[in-house]
């Protein structure tokens, strides 16, 4: 029989003495000697690479520089969201690319997000026939290679579309749709764009330089989302006060488009309509068949992933759920918006996040219809013309690593966030 | 029974199944459900009926009037005189190109051959009833498929065979001293045996018994025959070491650990395109000079490379869901680190990892198609090849839908087989 | 281990060419490849090799060839490449002379009614990338004051397709590509070649810097095709000749006089085997690209010196 | 045999069932009514009437309707002939008038159907909220009520996922309450729960059925129906069979069906 | 207060525990053994020897560091201070010391931790196969014999998914047995299962204590610590607190924390 009454507390465990041959019998050691092993191997092998690739470099007379960059590119960019000519640097002709690689996965992912959400939706809808459609969508897109599809819309809009030519002469074979306010042709679709008739200039901030136009018409944007979510928030702060939620949709509306119009107005805005003039149509905005194609053939193949997505996202949320919902008097609108929607939406959008990942990463598949990408630009004629192939590849890979990771740090803050309390 | 007592009730005699009333019987029912329950289904359907009757009127016509026999477009489309009509006759023409490529035509057997016995391979590995001896052809099969495919020495991969047995005389040899060391010089052995001895070894052989396939160059492989070759082996390939990178993420060993998330992180963030590029451009920069190896063999890599950092993370997945006291009981009973991970981890954890892996080994299969932007003549290769030939210049859709349907098969015939693995692995063992 | 030892041992020839080319580079039915650039790799194999089909053709774009050269992908780059400056000195590679003396034309549908490059302002050009003629046109439009809608493109065949269909007005590359290219067109006399040519594409055979040795064989390879042609050497009279003639140059080419073939690190017959490949330059040419083909295009710039063009090979001493 | 449901009863004071009230207003009326799922004739010619405070304990085997009998009470499940009235207003295909009976008529689930994403106090509040618009401070006010009521006040903030079974079901029943109900459902509320936990819920709905709440019951506690149940209905194959206040009903079962299904029940 | 422990009695056989054997050969010698998880100090100056035959069973409040004194036993935690012998052998990180201790030292967990893929059989040869390298029929027959003891030789070709909870856990039982340790560990084995089948558990440790196996079981069942434990030691704030004969444990407890303790866990 023994019994302890004080209870002694150490705080730091002791160290123990260290032999030699713990290195490989003892568990605490040995995964030391394993790491140092591979570390060993490891660095053997990194070493035995950078040796290979500085002789070689050697060999070929070339250094490893990035200077290359301030160099004059040379070539020419058809689709140039910032100002760009053949006498800038590779450096701003990568930029070009970047941005053109960020536009296209834009529109790429808003069209997948579009299209999966409703052909998620559908392909739970009880009418029989809309739900086979989409469910043949799903499959066919799914197991098809994006390639293939891509390369099929550039066909599509190469071989069926009419040329500019087709639309001159007395008897044009083809015709502008809206109004004569769009012409799909074989070299792109053309939309009208919205012109400012005063033009405020532009900022000069360095690289870029925005029109103030559109600056202000941005900051217009963000407010009016600013003052629609203190708008709703004052709607929750009466209903909870009153029990009684004052309608707010025409005020939403209000602030969301008022201040647009307000500056469209000012600016006299108007619209500047695609025009057959020379070889082309000239003025509206160019949207080249490359980019329709890797747009379509992106979002298209990308919104039959995210149908799936959105499909077990809904399904997960159990039946119980609505039910639970109805019994306590709630209507099916309140029910979608309340319960369903908040917990389908954490099941959701990680899937879709990682959707837009492969999205931007599909974008570099440009290639196949001349888009001119980051891929085309920095990773294409920059290391051509250059012969920097080495530096081009890391460079490039550098910066969609860095998207990559930016992208997928943002899907790890919102899990965070949403993630459900649990036992 | 009481009958003072108003609340108490028997029922003396039960009713029959009756027949629902019209409205919850046969077509008319299912059509109000299916079909026209308010007037949003009713849109819906009314759309769909629409975009149907699109397709069929306009592609319809299309399929229907179908050529097959003509030796180039122009041919075709005199037969068809002005009308529309699809051109199969290029698959005609040119099947044996997308399927095969420039794989000398009277050697169709090899890879015809080949394809079978990878089924019989596979067939214990998907169906679990069929008996596991099987799998010992499974285990050979790589060696003969490559024997088939590429021909040449037989010795040449016997003798690579005979690594993976120096490997495991050498392990023998010297397990004794310590599990770890063991490892190291199992794989020592193997690699000092391929690079030093297998080369003389298979000379040695070939110049006494020069038995063997005719030897076919890669070049000449192409068409759907790459997308599999490539495909299968860097399937096959990426989940072992799939595996390896998903037990050194999930290893305590610092280093290891994060290496492996080094590696997989890159690899996840850059497009497959960009590493096929370093291995078709930059991959001899990083080799002595003079070295160089079969592009197939690099693009597998690659591939192998790239498919196996996401089966990583599937597999991690399914690693995360095993409770710990899987792992505790099989450290209690004095199993060892790899036996408990081959015994008892692995076998749970890829059962449950197996939709992923699928839809791992789906994107694989898709994605050999950008083997295209390094030069090799996949299906998509080969069809920008036939419509540069002046015959069938111009002619786009019959090989896309050729090329489509047959990724398709191979493809839907995958996910179906996962979610019959799945539908099956969830009523085992209850 | 040098270039050339390495190539010896691995019994082939690794010769970079064009994705498809018709008369310059391009397989014919068989898959066998033929065509001008093509005979200069048979000339080079059959030299060091002792054997005109021991070459593994690389198709590579006009993107990827510097980068397939550089890596050693491939040995030698036949395909119709442009000598410049900073591809010579800057990209790290060595042209071992010129086989083509070209310049950059522009390729229009006779539809459109234009007959001067000067009116092609607001044109819709298809035009491949990673070329010297990608740089040129942009040169162009800029000097002129012009503007112009880029399509770029990876290789001839798309550039064709998207011609055709009228993606774009114009073609514009090497005048030899627009010639090879509209001879395989459905009705060639529907497009016409502008009368501009707005540069000067000196073609030839590339190796990679850094091992003379290799570059020298190429380079009089290439020199021994165009100089059997200036001596009347020819792939009908080569067996005669190479026992011995009057003519102590074509002796010392043939290696029946002095050791020009051991310098080279080769044996003495080596030009006996690249002259017999295809023919010395002249009967290449015309078996390939010259009037009697499809393609159709006079000697022009590409006559021998003696006969007006630019055509000199260094001699053989 | 009466003794035989003893070891069920999970009651822990005394229950004057006599001094719950009943009045002789109709709060359910059930005429005639089928119910049919495409050619399977589930509910057949349903008759019951259901009294303002009257407890109802429906028993039965399985499959035999007794959840697709109650879901009809608040139309999550429609029926395809007969008449239900709850609380004066026919349940048709009428959009209003289901809002109206399902405002009325609280439900509690097996799986108890917690929304996951909102705090125990959020669960409480919603449909008051948006349904009853009630002002937020005076909804949560009630929710802490009926959740002090079942004994989790402290609970309040947790999320779903953090409490026990029992706990959970707790919750639902006072998210139910939270809408100030007339007629309570409960579809076996404690057959998903441990046995320790079947007690605090069953605690709970003695408690609700002190206070003269209408509620109608599927369960197999027997214990419970002794202790509180007006009335027990026990149904077989989609009819009632036999009802009967719950002594008679588990010491003289009439029917042979009845006898069958008490001795397996009871039985183990 | 003898008699409190009374209705957790699960024995249906007379024992006498004096016929089981101690020897004085000791199985497991700790001495001054200190455990830290991080700067935490689970266990504190743990002296404790076991004689070969002796049964120990040890109990204290939850998180008082049970589990990890016996998980150190066969080094599925490590300690950092102090002396463990099991066996004659020292468990140092020595990876050959590791391995002889495991195989000689059989364990049992609360959640029996059966490998699910297998069946009963496979999960009761793995190890003999793998770790003993006996031939697969030996083991198998050597399993079919434990089977039998546990009572389930039926269930050999089941998956463990099939298995009720106390069958589960007799399984694990078993599957420890086949590797024939001379210690036998329990942590907690009859805490997650249901009241029928905590009895189930308890006989067959009952008959393995009287075959005179070495055995410490964690367990708060104080009707087994009565029948068959020759020592019952109370661990708290990872010390031990108190150790005694059960009988004297149980009706005359010295330390406070132990009359605390017991009058916890018994009093409900
Ligand atoms: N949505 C449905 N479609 C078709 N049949 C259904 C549906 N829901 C229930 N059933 C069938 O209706 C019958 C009655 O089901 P119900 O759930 O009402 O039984 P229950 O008495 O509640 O049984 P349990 O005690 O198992 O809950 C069962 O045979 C069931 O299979
Ligand atoms: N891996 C760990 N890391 C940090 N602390 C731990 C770890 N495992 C256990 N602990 C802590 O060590 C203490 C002792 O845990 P232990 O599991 O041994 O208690 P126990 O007596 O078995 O309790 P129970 O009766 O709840 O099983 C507890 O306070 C626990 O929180
Ligand atoms: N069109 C081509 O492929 C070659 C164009 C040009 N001769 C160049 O070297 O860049
Ligand atoms: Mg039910
Ligand atoms: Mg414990």
């Amino acid at each position: 029989m023994s019994s302890t009454s004080d209870l002694r507390t150490q705080t730091a465990p002791p160290k123990t003495a260290f032999r030699f041959s713990m290195l490989l019998y003892d568990q605490r050691y040995r995964s030391v000697t394993i790491q140092i092993v591979f570390l060993f191997v490891l660095m053997l092998g990194i070493a035995w690479l950078v040796d290979n690739t500085i002789s070689n470099l050697r060999a070929l007379g070339k250094d490893f520089s990035f200077a290359f960059l301030s160099a004059p590119a040379g070539y020419d960019i058809n689709q140039r969201p910032i100002e760009y000519n053949s006498q800038m640097t590779h450096g701003r002709a990568a930029l070009v690319g970047l941005l053109n690689t960020a536009i296209l996965a834009v529109m790429a992912c808003a069209l997948a997000t579009v299209l999966g959400v409703i052909a998620g939706v559908l392909r739970l809808s009880n009418n029989w026939i809309v739900a086979r459609l989409m469910t043949i969508y799903v499959e066919l897109f799914r197991n098809i290679p994006t390639l293939v599809w891509i390369i099929i819309f550039g066909a599509i809009m190469t071989e069926s579309m009419p040329a500019p030519s087709a639309f001159r002469g007395d008897t044009p074979s083809a015709s502008m749709f809206l109004n004569d306010s769009v012409a799909i042709t074989n070299r792109g679709v053309y939309i009208p764009a919205i012109q400012f008739a005063t033009d405020l200039g532009t900022l000069p901030l360095g690289v870029v330089a925005p029109s103030i136009n559109w600056l202000l018409v941005l900051v217009a944007i963000i407010g009016g989302i600013y003052a629609n979510k203190a708008i709703l928030k004052h709607a929750t702060a009466v209903q909870n006060a009153t029990g009684l939620r004052p309608k707010t949709w025409w005020k939403s509306l209000a602030v969301l488009f008022g201040p647009l119009v307000v500056l469209f107005v000012l600016f006299g805005a108007h619209l500047e309509y695609p025009e057959l003039r020379g070889f082309n149509f000239a003025d509206g905005v160019h949207l080249r068949n490359s980019l329709i194609a890797m747009w379509l053939g992106l979002g298209i193949y990308t919104g039959a992933f995210v149908a799936e997505n959105v499909r077990s996202g809904i399904l997960a949320i159990s039946r119980g759920q609505t039910e639970a919902a109805f019994a306590l008097g709630l209507q099916p609108g309140k029910t979608m918006r309340l319960v369903i929607l908040p917990q389908a939406l954490r099941v959701i959008i990680p899937p879709l996040i990682s959707q837009y990942l492969n999205i931007t990463k599909n974008t570099s598949l440009g290639l196949a219809v001349g888009y001119m990408d980051l891929r085309s630009t920095l990773g294409g004629i920059t290391i051509n013309q250059t012969g920097r192939e080495l530096e081009g590849m890391l460079l490039m890979m550098l910066i969609y690593l860095a998207v990559s990771l930016g992208i997928s740090g943002a899907m790890n803050v919102y899990n965070n966030r949403v993630k459900l309390k649990e036992r | 029974m009481s009958d003072t007592n108003p609340i108490s009730y028997v029922r003396e005699t039960m009713l029959d199944q009756q027949e629902p009333p019209v409205t919850e019987r046969g077509a008319i029912k299912w059509l109000r459900e299916n079909l026209f329950s308010g007037w949003l289904n009713s849109l819906l359907t009314v759309a769909s009926l629409g975009v149907i009757w699109f397709l069929i009127i306009e592609i319809g016509p299309w399929l229907m009037n179908t050529v097959w026999n003509a030796e180039s477009l122009r041919q075709c489309r005199e037969v068809l005189d002005g009308s529309s009509g699809a051109c199969f006759a290029v698959i005609k023409d040119r099947w044996h190109q997308l399927l095969f490529g420039f794989y000398p035509r009277e050697h169709y057997w090899r890879p015809v051959l080949a394809l079978v016995l990878m089924l019989v391979a596979l067939a214990p590995i998907l169906f679990a009833e069929l008996p596991r001896k099987m799998l010992f052809f499974s285990a050979l099969f790589p060696f003969i498929g490559y024997h088939l495919l590429w021909g040449g020495s037989i010795w040449f991969p016997i003798s690579i065979l005979l690594g993976f047995v120096a490997g495991y005389v050498a392990f023998r040899l010297v397990v004794k001293v310590s599990s770890l060391v063991g490892v190291i010089a199992a794989v020592a052995g193997t690699l000092l045996w391929w690079v030093f001895l297998a080369g003389p070894f298979d000379a040695a052989l070939y110049s006494v018994a020069p038995i063997g396939l005719e030897f076919v160059r890669s070049d000449s492989f192409g068409g759907f025959l790459i997308s599999i070759v490539i495909g299968v082996s860097g399937i096959s390939l990426s989940l072992p070491l799939g595996i390896l990178l998903a037990l050194g993420r999930q290893s305590d060993m610092i280093f290891v650990k994060s290496v492996c998330v080094v590696f997989i992180e890159f690899i996840r963030g850059v497009p497959l395109i960009t590493l096929l590029f370093t291995a078709s451009l930059l991959l001899n920069y990083f080799l002595p000079p003079g070295t160089s190896f079969d592009l197939i063999l690099r693009v597998v890599i690659m591939v192998t490379l790239f498919a196996a950092a996401y089966m990583a993370e599937v597999i991690r997945g399914g690693l995360a869901a095993l409770p710990k006291g899987q792992y505790e009981a099989a450290d209690a009973l004095g199993l060892d680190y790899w036996k408990a991970q081959r015994l008892i981890i692995m076998p749970q954890a890829l059962k449950i990892s197996i939709p992923g892996i699928v839809n791992t080994f789906i994107g694989l299969f898709k994605d050999t198609t950008l083997v295209v932007f390094i030069g090799l003549l996949d299906p998509i290769g080969l069809s920008n090849a036939i419509r540069a030939d002046t015959d069938w210049n111009g002619i786009y859709w019959e090989l896309f839908i050729f090329i489509g349907a047959l990724f398709f098969i191979f493809c839907f015939s995958m996910s179906r087989y996962s979610m019959y693995l799945e539908r099956k692995l969830k009523t085992d063992h209850r | 281990q040098s270039m050339l030892e390495t190539i010896q041992d691995r019994g082939e020839l690794a010769c970079g060419v064009s994705t498809g080319l018709a008369g310059f580079s391009a397989p014919d039915a068989n898959g066998v490849w033929q065509g001008f650039d093509v005979a200069v790799c048979r000339a080079v194999a059959a030299a060091v090799l002792n054997d005109p089909m021991a070459v593994n053709f690389v198709s590579t774009t006009g993107q990827t060839r510097f980068s397939a050269l550089a890596s050693g992908e491939v040995d030698m780059l036949a395909r119709n490449t442009t000598w410049t400056f900073s591809r010579d000195v800057d990209l790290g590679n060595t042209f071992a002379g010129v086989n083509y003396y070209d310049g950059q034309g522009f390729m229009v549908n006779r539809e459109l009614g234009v007959s001067s490059a000067m009116e092609l302002d607001g044109a819709t050009v298809c035009i491949q990338t990673g070329t010297t003629t990608e740089l040129n046109l942009a040169d162009f439009f800029r000097v002129n004051g012009m503007s112009y809608e880029p399509v770029p493109i990876e290789t001839n065949a798309e550039a064709q397709q998207q011609y055709l269909a009228g993606a774009c007005d114009v073609y514009t590359t090497d005048a030899s590509g627009l010639a090879a290219t509209r001879a395989s067109f459905p009705e060639p006399g529907n497009h016409a070649i502008l009368p501009e040519i707005i540069s000067k594409e000196p073609l030839g055979p590339a190796v990679r810097q850094g091992d003379e040795q290799w570059a020298d064989i190429v380079r009089w390879v290439l020199n021994a095709l165009i100089a059997a042609e200036e001596l009347g050497v020819t792939s009908a009279n080569i067996e005669e000749l190479k026992a011995g003639t009057d003519n102590p140059e074509i002796n010392r080419m043939l290696g029946s006089e002095g050791e020009l073939g051991a310098m080279l690190g080769l044996d003495a017959e080596w030009a006996v085997r690249a002259i017999a490949a295809g023919g010395n330059y002249g009967e290449i040419f015309a078996s390939t690209i010259g009037e009697q083909t499809p393609i159709g295009l006079a000697r022009g710039l590409n006559a021998q010196w003696t006969q007006g063009g630019l055509l000199y090979a260094p001699p053989f001493r | 045999m009466s003794d035989l449901a003893a070891p069920e009863i999970p009651v822990d004071r005394d229950i004057d069932i006599s001094k719950m009230q009943v009045s002789d207003e109709l709060a359910i009326q059930i005429t005639g009514m089928n119910k049919w799922y495409g050619s399977f004739h589930v509910l057949r010619d349903i008759n019951m009437s259901v009294y303002r405070g009257e407890r109802i304990v429906v028993c039965g085997p399985s499959g035999s309707g007794k959840s697709t009998l109650i879901r009809c009470i608040n139309r999550l499940e429609e029926h395809q002939a007969g008449q239900i009235i709850v609380d004066g207003t026919e349940l048709t295909g009428d959009l209003k008038n289901i809002d109206k009976v399902r405002s009325e008529v609280g439900m509690v689930f097996q799986h108890f159907n917690l929304f996951p994403h909102l705090t125990i106090l959020e669960n409480c509040t919603l449909a008051p909220i948006w349904v009853r618009k009630v002002p937020k401070r005076q909804a949560e006010e009630t929710a802490m009520h009926f959740l002090e009521k079942v004994k989790i006040p402290e609970q309040a903030n947790k999320y779903p996922g953090q409490l026990s079974g029992g706990q959970q079901q707790r919750v639902a029943i006072a998210r139910s309450l939270c809408m100030k109900p007339r007629i309570m459902l409960f579809d076996e509320p404690t057959s998903a729960l441990d046995p320790e936990m079947i007690k605090e819920v069953l605690d709970t709905m003695i408690a609700l059925a002190e206070e003269g709440m209408t509620m109608i019951c599927v369960t197999h506690e027997m214990g419970f129906a002794q202790a509180v149940a007006n009335r027990v209905i026990f149904m077989d194959q989609g009819q009632i069979v036999e009802q009967n206040e719950p002594k008679e009903f588990f010491s003289n079962p009439q029917s042979d069906r009845t006898k069958l299904f008490l001795s397996q029940i009871l039985g183990h």
